[in-house]
């Protein structure tokens, strides 16, 4: 029972999804989110990281009313409720845009891309949209 | 002046589709006239009348049918490509007809201004 | 002219492509994710600045309110709204959209 | 091995769901197991039962339903963005079947490798 | 009567295609090319332009059995019979690709990025795809 | 580790993002218009050749066949079919797809 890889009796694994396209241009943010929150059901081990202009997908002040499209930003705040607390964005993907954290709507651990190599490496499941 | 558009990409897949709504709802408010909305590639998937998009979003297959209704914009789904994607006047939604490519021509011939949206 | 461009300079190379074919006194109009092009110090800022001179360039203001980076723009790029949009393609035939 | 597929495009308009098919084949012929096929995004208009692609061209909605028959693969279509691009029931191909997300984390949990095929 | 501008009863306009993307990933280098043949009945002014992955199109030797889709570059060859006779591939895309026109399956003019600006601007109707 | 790359590098920026995360001893499996990544004399050609020390990389042939480019492949890239794909995907665990 003192187990972290098993649940009741399921097997705990590591999912990644990664977020690599700015949002509202495509669905592929939103709906990726959609995955994500369901995943929270299923105790896995859950990391969603951003890089590349998914960077752009937390930015604060999303305000959508002008294209007359849903504002999700909000869900990423309420993703901590959901015991998804592992949120990783790229900091060479935050440089080459000018960015930094206090951009971003939601606590983020920053880290390079060597890390986030690793990081991908040790996963069970990736998915990407 | 008088607008043409071309809808290269399905609802909420791409914002393509909206866009070109968008540019269309304040081309009318304007003055400018909309002769034809061509739907090409998986913009075909516009006139889909199956379509259910969560109630908080926004209906799109219905807006383009509202504006066919209040404005007369007339809706042209390529038949080619909606035999390839699974349109047929079985799902199509109200205020499109299906025809030919000969349709997107002649709208450019027609019209002072072709606008493209897509992917 | 106009020339519209839809996608981000750092996920495609239609804004690119797109400067290096438009010529003096063409207008650019960034849209969609292609408003990340209207962004200041990113990679890209330098390659939209250097066209600034001789080609206008605009952004669709909703689309960067979207996005959350209105106060990003860069100074020189003129921000529309959809009626603006309208305007630009009314006056600048013919209109080349960079998919 | 055991394998599990996302596909996130419609059919014929990118080569995802092409590719997905061919890699499903060749993994069954060399004796692994595809437990399930999963679509999301656009990847839900591949199980349209009403495609109808020219005589000369491959028909992508066909052949899944025959991967499901000889193979019994499982072929799950998300219900959220089936609804939201118009497949239902009335128009979903044999061998299809329409549910939740959650089979997709399934797929995830009990394959050993799982492959996303998208744009 | 004299005038080229008109066929019977209508208006020749300058009618652009521009293929900016490779054969086969997508449908969208097929499906311009149904346009193509249609409006070829039509008796306008049509250029095809070939710029940046577009003119991967071209190239010879396409052999699609592998993958399973229709091998449409024989199409090409045929739009001269449809009087499609402009046929202009760009040179920095060439260039960029270490291609030239022997690579290609149909006899087209080269122009500069320059010179294709020029086109594109004298135009009625620009479609992309 | 298997990454795979089904976009050319002239049209957007996957396959230099993936060979930034790729690290040694993982496969880069290059499909669909990808393959074009895989070509010798392109712009990209060196950014390639520059990881293919400590990178496997490879390319589904059927794709290269298809765009009729397979003469034109990078000496060193190894051509798989959609065999060798599975193949890859088997033993290289986790997989992952960079749309």
């Amino acid at each position: 029972m003192s187990d972290e890889m098993m649940d009741e009796g399921g097997v705990v694994k590591k999912f990644m999804y990664v977020n690599r396209k700015a949002p509202h241009g495509t669905i592929y943010a939103l709906e990726s989110l959609e995955v994500v929150l369901i995943a929270a059901a299923f105790d896995q081990d859950v990391s969603l990281v951003f890089v590349d202009d998914g960077v752009y997908q937390l930015m604060k002040e999303q305000k959508t009313d002008g294209i007359e499209v849903k504002n999700f930003s909000p869900t990423y705040r309420a993703l901590e409720m959901y015991d998804i607390e592992k949120l990783y964005v790229e900091k060479e993907s935050l440089d080459a845009r000018g960015l930094t954290t206090d951009d971003l709507l939601v606590p983020v651990e920053v880290m390079s891309a060597a890390e986030m190599a690793d990081l991908m490496a040790q996963q069970d499941v990736v998915l990407s949209f | 002046m008088k607008f043409a558009i071309l809808v290269n990409e399905g609802p909420y897949q791409h914002q393509a589709a909206d866009t070109a709504y968008l540019f269309t709802r304040s081309a009318l408010e304007k003055g400018h006239s909309i002769d034809r909305i061509f739907f090409y590639h998986d913009g075909v998937n516009n006139s889909s009348s199956l379509t259910e998009p969560p109630q908080d979003d926004r209906n799109i297959v219905e807006r383009w049918t509202k504006l066919a209704d209040e404005h007369g914009v007339d809706l042209v789904v390529c038949v080619a490509a909606a035999l390839r994607r699974g349109i047929k006047d079985d799902n199509l939604a109200k205020g499109f007809r299906i025809s030919g490519l000969g349709q997107l021509i002649e709208a450019g011939i027609q019209a002072d201004r072709l606008m493209v949206f897509g992917d | 002219m106009l020339h519209t461009v839809n996608k981000s300079p750092f996920e495609r190379n239609a804004l690119k492509s797109c400067l290096e074919h438009a010529r003096d006194g063409d207008v650019v109009l960034l849209i969609e994710d292609g408003v990340i092009g209207a962004l200041d110090n990113t990679e890209f800022t330098a390659m939209v600045k250097a066209k600034m001179g001789t080609v206008k360039i605009c952004a669709l203001a909703p689309d960067l309110e979207a996005r959350g980076v209105s106060s990003k723009a860069l100074a020189g790029i003129e921000l529309v709204d959809f009626g603006g949009f309208v305007d630009l393609a009314a006056e600048n035939g013919p209109v080349q959209a960079w998919l």
